[in-house]
């Protein structure tokens, strides 16, 4: 009956979809918009009655290449179904007001795309055996490609398309690798099938560290991530911002499906994850903080948020080897919800970096400044979200890092002797990647929101309009709502974390964890009470006292203070890219003043990536050149080729000859 | 309950009190009379009943900054282990929430610096997040460090060492040392800061809150003096003994900050402040002392089952 | 004959003045830096006889000889001259001031931008119109306006960082806030009685520009002053640079935050004042100096006061300097901020002991002794700093160690001159005649601060036609502005403090 | 090298002056003028004074104007001596003119006291931004003095501070030139109210020596009335101190 729900949802959507493209232009939107909703709602709903009641599976037909197709909408599948159907609802809320800003595009292709898109994802999480989820995969990087390319006229778009291709593509054939090689074994393309054959802990060891590096390069984890801050910035923002907050969650399912199918990991897998999902956070927001284009920040603070969920993935899996109740159920439960939480914070802050674009035209911070009074519904929002990135209570991004905190406080002292040691190294990590988060989002509030304006491109700023607004506040009120009650939200995410084997009842240690929960809410609850209580005496003392004037900022007396007397981007990360400069690949170019009376000074400083500059640049480069080597071949003469042809057939003969002789 | 109580009356005077002794120990060092001890607390009620001066380039932010500053670091301060290790709000993993609403607090301190539009706020900012980058993974490595060997997970209980082995000296003294650095740091005290500098360019906090007047400098300067005393009262949690009854933890608590505070005052009328950029190296003798007292966590429980 | 040769405090006919071109000014001033002369006052006169024409006074020191050497320029008002800033950067702010006051342009002057605002200058604005400051390309690097109200309790002027993150790339200073029109005040009235004037042109240096004005008014009149009454000038002005030397290495110490050096030299520098106010009534000297000797005698009383607090101070002095000069602490802040290298420092013409901290032998009492300094000469100890060198590392180490050094010379000279105060008792004021007609006079005393000069140029009438005040702070802003370079932002005030410059004195 | 710095703090004692209100000052210094009842003065001395404070018939000095500098007393047959008197601060402007035969005592019973609500809240905290408006560094090093070991007004709660948001008064030094008008003008909006506005030094007060000068732009000085003024050039730490504290009600 639930799937039937779900199926309903999709088809709703993809006819929304199709019949879109028929209508009128200016009918095609809206339609969509409501199609998508309601499809959504559907799916949606149908996830939080798998994830409530008990699973279920259906079985259906399909023509030639697919055979019968199972979908099956167990808590594991249903936690990613509702993400995927929550941040759609958001997207395409957002979608809608953003497309209407280009009246020129037809959008048809665009909206059938963005359709099944949503679709191929809903179905990657939900099917059950390898060829139908490669072909679902396959349609996903498709779909999401067209959507990358919607502003084909920039040449940085192009380029970004090209990468974001060859990347997908990559991945595709590391977990086509990964799904041969357990056939070897299984026999069957059903998934469940694989569980028999990953019993040999070597054999899938290498299995699974083939599909979680496929995997990982659609997640975008550190040393496969060199696509995502190239694709993000250049796809249009309710794309981008489906894409952070949603598609690469579909990488991290496909780590954890495996992970439920092979049970108890190997030591050398769990530490390999660990231990790349730190490198991830914390390397991620350090290159975060030295971007100067807003969106590329953003992209690298994903980085750093799927390194938060990789370590509670790490850590769950480092339990399941040695045994460890509270790793593996609170690791576990911690990154599901920080998966749910970054897909609504992210996209907050995606959607808000849109309004900005759509406002300013230009994603450089250093150009904007001061933009709170002239957007103040964005820069609200856009503040909401980025305290909910930074973790900070009240709002959802610390109940996620509570969590995994509380799984490594409780799982340290049961751990014996160098994973404690372990755990306690990934608390100070999560740590430096929870202040390095801070520091990277006060910077972004900070200088494009607040001051005063640093270039004229903020003068016609002004708020977007109610659809793109609504889909913002959706996404704030769900973070607030997480953040000030996560009681449901953890118990829906432990039952899914049940799943996973654990020595001893998971209820059990499940349920003390909510009351927990619930005096987190208390605490956070006074806290707001108080900081309401003492901004209303601040009001009363200003009242009798005497009272709010206002003057200039305390310029020192200095009547004739520019803009340029503000602390810029770069400079406010600059003390930490002097301790980690070296790390991010920070190229300065300065010129010192010369001489007594100089004539010119500058700076100007560009992040590099190093992963970019040191391993792919290096590869293609490599690549390139061994393809250079055969260009003689390609002449251009047609009488050469039909050459090529005669003595292929020659040779093909001569074989033939051989092998009957 | 009493104890309850009793922490809340110490949130209340020994912040300040702190503050009033340490110019008194300085004032004493320079030879000179100073500021009298209860200075802060006239000041502040002074700050409460005078009007304010807003730049008209600040936001909202500006507004809110100060009240959330305070209530955040007052709630954390609720959290906090005080007379006895008793916490007025205790739960497991409670330690995680009282520095991350520090956190909370700074975030906002930092956005209101920003709002201001000047660059000396700007610099101070700039300053504070990269000092708060070093201390912060330290104290949740040394958290960490304690949920490791107590196998406790609430604050009270973390702080409480106890265990046949060296390693409650060897996790106090380190302790000690690493939350010293942080109050130094934390309560912009030399060598880091030079609370009552008048050169804007050297200036670290103070110079963050240049722009506020009147209640908000009230709240603000109210909320730097808990946080100090803050890692006052942890300092006085990791050194008493784990079974002192509450009467004795009642005299204990207010003599271990005081002294916290001579010594600070010590400190400072002894050192001249680092430079700028040599800050950081200081403060990564906090994050050094984090991991000695994990390594010998570790050695000392050899590695239980 | 290009140039006319005199001592300090000397007089001579305005017609006796050479009169040669400016670019021949130019060359002579380029011969005498090869001889080791240096330029010391450029300044206009306006001339009433074709109206309108300027005539530009240059004068150059020459250290070894003890000489100095004058030449004389005419030029039209808003005349186009060949700058000579490129060649010797001594001049660039010469240049600047004779364009704002008189509108003489100097052609492609590096730097030409106004100096302090007067308001009866060529062009007469307030201060921050008109003024384009240097700008830094790049919109990553931001800059830091330090405004005319400062944060301590100092006189304005405007510093415009140009920053990326912590580093500071350029600082270009802008002063003018202070200007009070002195100069104009000097001019109406009777000379002689203006020496509560000279000794609010600054007020930090009241003993120095006293000294100086008198020795001025003496000069004019040539009239000489009792030998007494040089001793006892000469005790006033070493009491005021020890006292102030004191205050700024407390000040210096109390910029890094080291408390025990700042309240133990404060309190030395109390002890120093109280004695000035023992002596002649005013903490600073003030009202001890007039034209024609000094006010107030120093009897058995106030020579044993004197000498017993002056024996306190040396010795509590070289104690806690030796401590402070130790602490590895204070050196690890000291040193290498803010240098001036010895080349730089002769090029742009530092003076007094910024000069001397970068390897300059630039001291008047040394090189144009008048009154008390040429009868008793003052001999100067070079004491080693820590690793045996002499301190002219040119940082604000050198600038303390300096300090400190000068500190313990004023006081044992002061001593010796307490000594000599017995053997001259030919009392302590004599008669001043009123200036005479026609003549143009230099008087130049090494103020705590450096070189201090005041001259005048008198009427046919013995009316003051022009009263030109250079304070040693008009050479050394320009050092300061260099010694930033490259250094942390949060250095900055260290760098100010051990330059310690006066802004009235600059602006007047 | 801690040994010399403990023994350079151990001869370095208390320095703190033990009562600043009771406190004398070194008879050389010339404070507040006794004027003899029936004495008369000559043009000559008239035209002696730099700050042109003198005025005849009655015979009086401006304090506002004079320097202190003791020209008028040192001139032949001058009914003016220079006491060492210190305690100079008035309220009100024309409070500060010494007529002949003035005592003391009835000139310093006429500085008032702040309003009450004022002394209530600035009674034992009260936070000075100084304004150096072309003062001539020496009233700077005063006002700096008042904070050292000796003079410490921080035992009255009297501080100064870097920002004028987080000052209760504007004390001005200097004649106010016109290139420091607006930059007093803008410090002055700055700082949160209830303010008071203190003046230090002849400058401050008149103008003094440049007073004439078309540099100046006093315009400010119209605008607001000063709470208190404190004469001298400079005026001695302990006139500021006693100034400040008989306005707050605390002195003598």
């Amino acid at each position: 009956m639930i799937l039937t729900l779900f199926l309903i949802g999709i088809a709703i959507l993809f006819i929304g979809s199709a019949l879109q493209a028929a209508l009128p232009r200016s009918v095609r939107i809206p339609l969509f918009t409501v199609a998508a909703i309601i499809g959504l709602l559907f799916t949606g709903f149908a996830s939080v009655q798998a994830l409530l009641n008990v699973p279920t599976a259906i079985t259906f037909g399909c023509p030639f290449p697919l055979g019968s197709v199972t979908l099956e909408l167990d808590p594991l599948s249903a936690f990613f179904a509702l993400t995927i159907s929550l941040g759609g609802i958001a997207g395409s809320l957002y979608g809608a007001g953003y497309l209407s800003g280009y009246p020129e595009r037809s959008l048809r292709g665009h909206l059938f795309a963005l359709a099944l898109f949503l679709i191929s994802m809903l179905l990657v999480v939900t099917v059950r055996a390898v060829l139908p989820f490669l072909f679902v995969w396959e349609l996903m990087s498709l779909s999401s490609l067209v959507l990358v390319f919607f502003d084909r006229q920039r040449e940085e778009v192009r380029d970004a398309t090209v990468n974001y291709f060859i990347a997908m593509h990559v991945a595709f054939a590391l977990i086509l690798t990964g799904f041969l090689l357990l056939m070897t074994r299984s026999g069957s393309g059903d998934f469940a099938s694989f569980a028999a054959a990953m019993q040999d802990p070597a054999f899938a060891e290498t299995a699974l560290l083939i599909l979680f590096a496929g995997f990982a390069i659609k997640a975008g984890f550190i040393p496969f991530h060199s696509w995502l801050p190239k694709a993000h910035p250049a796809a249009p923002s309710h794309v981008s911002g489906l894409m952070s907050g949603v598609m690469i969650k579909t990488g991290i399912y496909g780590i954890l499906r495996f992970t439920l199918i092979v049970g108890v990991p190997t030591t050398r897998l769990a530490v390999i994850v660990l231990m790349v999902a730190v490198v991830s956070a914390v390397v991620g927001v350090l290159y975060a903080i030295a971007q100067h284009d807003l969106k590329r920040l953003l992209a690298y603070s994903s980085i750093e948020n799927i390194g938060i969920i990789g370590i509670g993935i790490g850590l769950s899996m480092i339990g399941m080897r040695i045994g460890n109740g509270p790793l593996i159920l609170l690791g576990m439960t911690g990154a599901l919800i920080h998966l749910i939480n970054h897909s609504l914070f992210k996209g907050l802050l995606f959607y808000g970096a849109g309004a900005l674009y759509r406002a300013t035209h230009t994603r450089d911070i250093e150009k904007l400044g001061g933009l709170i009074g002239k957007m103040p519904a964005t820069a609200l929002l856009f503040i909401v979200g980025s305290v909910a990135i930074a973790g900070l209570p009240p709002l959802n991004g610390f109940i996620s890092e509570f969590v995994l905190y509380l799984s490594m406080l409780y799982g340290a002292p049961l751990a014996a002797g160098g994973y404690g040691a372990l755990v306690v190294l990934t608390a100070g990590a999560l740590a430096l990647t929870g202040i390095l988060a801070l520091y990277c989002f006060t910077k972004a509030c900070g200088i494009v929101f607040l001051g005063s304006p640093r270039s004229d491109a903020t003068d016609t700023a002004r708020d977007p309009d109610r659809a793109m607004i609504a889909g913002m506040a959706l996404l704030a009120v769900a973070a607030v709502a997480i953040g000030l009650y996560p009681a449901p939200l953890f118990s829906v995410a432990a039952s899914v974390a049940a799943l996973y084997p654990f020595p001893g009842d998971a209820a059990a240690q499940a349920a003390p964890v909510v009351t927990t929960l619930g005096s987190v809410s208390r605490a956070l609850l006074f806290f707001v009470l108080f900081f309401a209580f003492l901004y209303y005496i601040r009001h009363r003392l200003l009242a009798k006292s005497g009272g709010i004037a206002t003057a200039a900022t305390w310029g020192c007396g200095y009547r004739h203070g520019t803009a340029r007397m503000q602390y810029t981007g770069s400079s406010y990360a600059s003390p930490l890219m002097a301790l980690a400069g070296q790390l991010l690949g920070l190229s300065v170019h300065r010129e010192a003043p010369q001489g007594l009376f100089p004539a010119r000074t500058a700076f100007h400083s560009h992040p590099h990536d190093l992963v970019d500059s040191y391993l792919i640049a290096p590869g293609a480069k490599f690549i390139r050149y061994l393809f250079s080597l055969f260009r003689w071949v390609q002449s251009g003469d047609m009488a050469q080729y039909i050459l090529y042809g005669i003595l292929f057939l020659a040779a093909a003969l001569v074989w033939i000859m051989g092998g009957t002789a | 309950m009493t104890a309850r109580a009793l922490n809340i009356l110490f949130l209340l005077l020994l912040p300040f009190l702190m503050i009033g002794i340490i110019n008194r120990v300085k004032a004493l060092a320079g030879g000179r009379k100073g500021f009298p001890i209860l200075q802060p607390f006239i000041d502040t009620l002074k700050l409460l009943r005078k009007g304010a001066v807003v730049s008209r380039v600040t936001s909202w932010v500006f507004a809110v900054a100060p009240a959330i500053a305070l209530a955040a670091t007052v709630t954390a301060l609720l959290i906090a282990p005080g007379v006895g290790r008793t916490q007025v709000i205790a739960f497991d993993g409670d330690i995680v929430l009282c520095l991350y609403l520090l956190g909370l607090a700074k975030f906002f301190q930092l956005l209101s610096a920003l709002d201001t539009g000047s660059s000396f706020e700007g610099m101070g900012a700039s300053r504070e997040a990269l000092f708060s980058v070093v201390v912060e993974p330290a104290l949740f490595l040394f958290a960490g460090t304690l949920a490791l060997a107590s196998g406790h997970a609430s604050f009270g209980e973390l702080f409480t060492l106890s265990g046949g082995s060296a390693w409650p000296t060897v996790a106090a003294s380190a302790g000690t040392i690493m939350l010293f650095l942080t109050l130094l740091t934390e309560g912009c005290r030399i060598p880091v800061d030079d609370p009552n500098t008048h050169l804007e360019l050297t200036m670290i906090h103070e110079v963050m809150i240049l722009d506020n007047s009147g209640p908000d400098l009230a709240f603000l300067q109210y909320a730097a003096a808990l946080k100090m005393y803050l890692f006052a009262a942890l300092i006085a949690a990791l050194i008493l003994p784990a079974d002192i009854p509450v009467l004795h933890a009642a005299f204990a608590l207010p003599i271990i900050a005081l002294l916290c505070a001579v010594a600070a005052g010590l400190v400072e009328s002894l050192l001249a402040r680092f430079r700028m950029s040599h800050v950081p190296q200081f403060l990564f003798l906090a994050v050094a002392l984090a991991l000695i007292t994990l390594a010998s966590a570790v050695y000392f429980r050899g590695g239980a089952a | 004959m290009d140039r006319v040769l005199l001592k300090n405090r000397a007089a001579i006919p305005f017609d006796d003045l050479p009169k040669i071109s400016y670019q021949a000014m130019g060359d002579i001033a380029i011969g005498c830096l090869c001889a080791g002369l240096r330029p010391v006052a450029l300044f206009g006169v306006p001339e009433e006889r074709p109206a309108g024409a300027v005539r530009i006074i240059a004068l150059f020191a020459d250290d070894v000889k003890g000489t100095l050497a004058v030449t004389s320029v005419h030029a039209e008002r808003g005349a186009t001259v060949p700058s000579l800033t490129p060649s010797i950067p001594a001049f660039h702010l010469f240049e600047r001031q004779l364009w704002e006051e008189f509108g003489i342009v100097p052609q492609d002057h590096p730097w030409l931008k106004p100096v302090r605002y007067p308001h009866d200058g060529h062009t007469p604005r307030r201060v921050e119109e008109g003024y384009r400051y240097f700008a830094m390309n790049g919109e990553e690097s931001h800059e830091v306006a330090v405004g005319p109200v400062h944060a301590g309790v100092i006189e304005p002027g405007h510093f415009r960082f140009l920053c990326d993150g912590e580093r500071v790339n350029h600082l270009e200073i802008q002063l003018g806030y202070q200007h009070r029109g002195a100069e104009r005040l000097f001019r109406t009235g009777p000379l002689a009685m203006k020496s509560v004037l000279a000794e609010s042109v600054s007020g930090d240096a009241a003993v120095a520009h006293a000294t100086a004005y008198a020795g001025l008014v003496e000069a004019l009149g040539n009239s000489a002053i009792p030998r007494r009454a040089a001793v006892i000038r000469a005790i006033g002005l070493e009491l005021e640079r020890a006292g102030i030397h004191l205050g700024d290495l407390s000040a210096l110490c109390n910029d890094i935050g080291y408390l025990p050096g700042t309240q133990l030299f404060a309190v030395m520098r109390t002890d120093i004042i109280n004695t000035s106010l023992a002596l002649c009534g005013s903490r600073f000297g003030r009202g001890l100096i007039a034209p024609g000797g000094v006010m107030h005698d120093i009897d058995e009383k106030k020579k044993e006061r004197i000498a017993s607090t002056v024996r306190r101070v040396r010795d509590n002095a070289g104690l806690l300097a030796a401590s402070v000069f130790d602490n590895q602490n204070v050196l690890a802040r000291f040193e290498k901020t803010g240098t001036v290298d010895t080349a730089t420092a002769r090029a742009i013409g530092l003076v007094g002991p910024a000069g001397r901290a970068s390897g300059l032998p630039c001291d008047i009492r040394l090189t144009h002794p008048t009154d008390a300094y040429s009868d008793h000469p003052l001999i100067k100890t070079v004491l080693q700093n820590g690793e045996g060198k002499a301190a002219i590392s040119g940082d604000v180490y050198a600038r303390a160690f300096v300090r400190h050094q000068e500190i313990q010379d004023s006081l044992r000279y002061i001593t010796e001159l307490l000594g000599r105060l017995d053997a001259v008792q030919d009392g302590i004021a004599a008669p001043v005649e009123r200036p005479r007609a026609g003549m143009v006079a230099f008087s130049i005393t090494e103020g705590w601060r450096g070189e201090t000069l005041h001259a005048a140029v008198t009427g046919d009438q013995g009316e003051t036609l022009r009263y030109y005040i250079k304070d040693a702070s008009f050479h050394n802003w320009f050092g300061l502005a260099l010694a930033v370079r490259e250094n942390g932002v949060s250095d900055f005030p260290l760098c100010n403090k051990s330059f310690n410059l006066s802004y009235c004195g600059f602006d007047l | 090298m801690v040994f010399r710095l403990l023994k350079a703090r151990w001869r370095h004692g208390s320095q703190a002056v033990p009562d600043p209100i009771a406190a004398q000052v070194d008879p050389m210094f010339r404070g507040f003028p006794d004027i003899a009842k029936e004495g008369t003065l000559s043009s000559e001395t008239v035209a002696l004074c730099p700050g042109a404070a003198l005025s005849v018939n009655p015979v009086a000095i401006d304090l506002g104007k004079c320097h202190l500098c003791g020209a008028c007393s040192r001139a032949a047959n001058s009914p003016i001596r220079l006491s060492s008197r210190h305690h100079l601060g008035q309220t009100k402007r024309d409070a500060l003119i010494v007529t002949a035969g003035t005592s003391f005592e009835q000139y310093h019973a006429r500085a008032e006291k702040g309003r009450a609500e004022i002394r209530r809240l600035f009674g034992r905290s009260l936070r000075l931004r100084s304004v150096s408006a072309a003062g001539c560094s020496a009233c700077e090093m005063e006002l700096n003095a008042t904070t050292n070991a000796n003079f410490d007004m921080l035992r009255y709660g009297i501080d100064i501070v870097a920002s004028p948001r987080h000052a209760d008064a504007v004390i001005v030094t200097g004649p106010v030139s016109a290139n420091m008008a607006d930059a007093l003008e803008d410090t002055w909006s700055a700082t949160p109210s209830p303010k008071l506005l203190i003046l230090m030094g002849a400058c401050a007060i008149s103008g003094g020596l440049f007073a004439a000068s078309p540099a100046l732009d006093r315009r400010f000085l119209s605008d607001h009335t000063p709470d208190i003024y404190i004469p001298g050039c400079p005026p001695h730490p302990l006139t500021v101190v006693n100034a400040i504290l008989n306005y707050l009600g605390r002195g003598i």
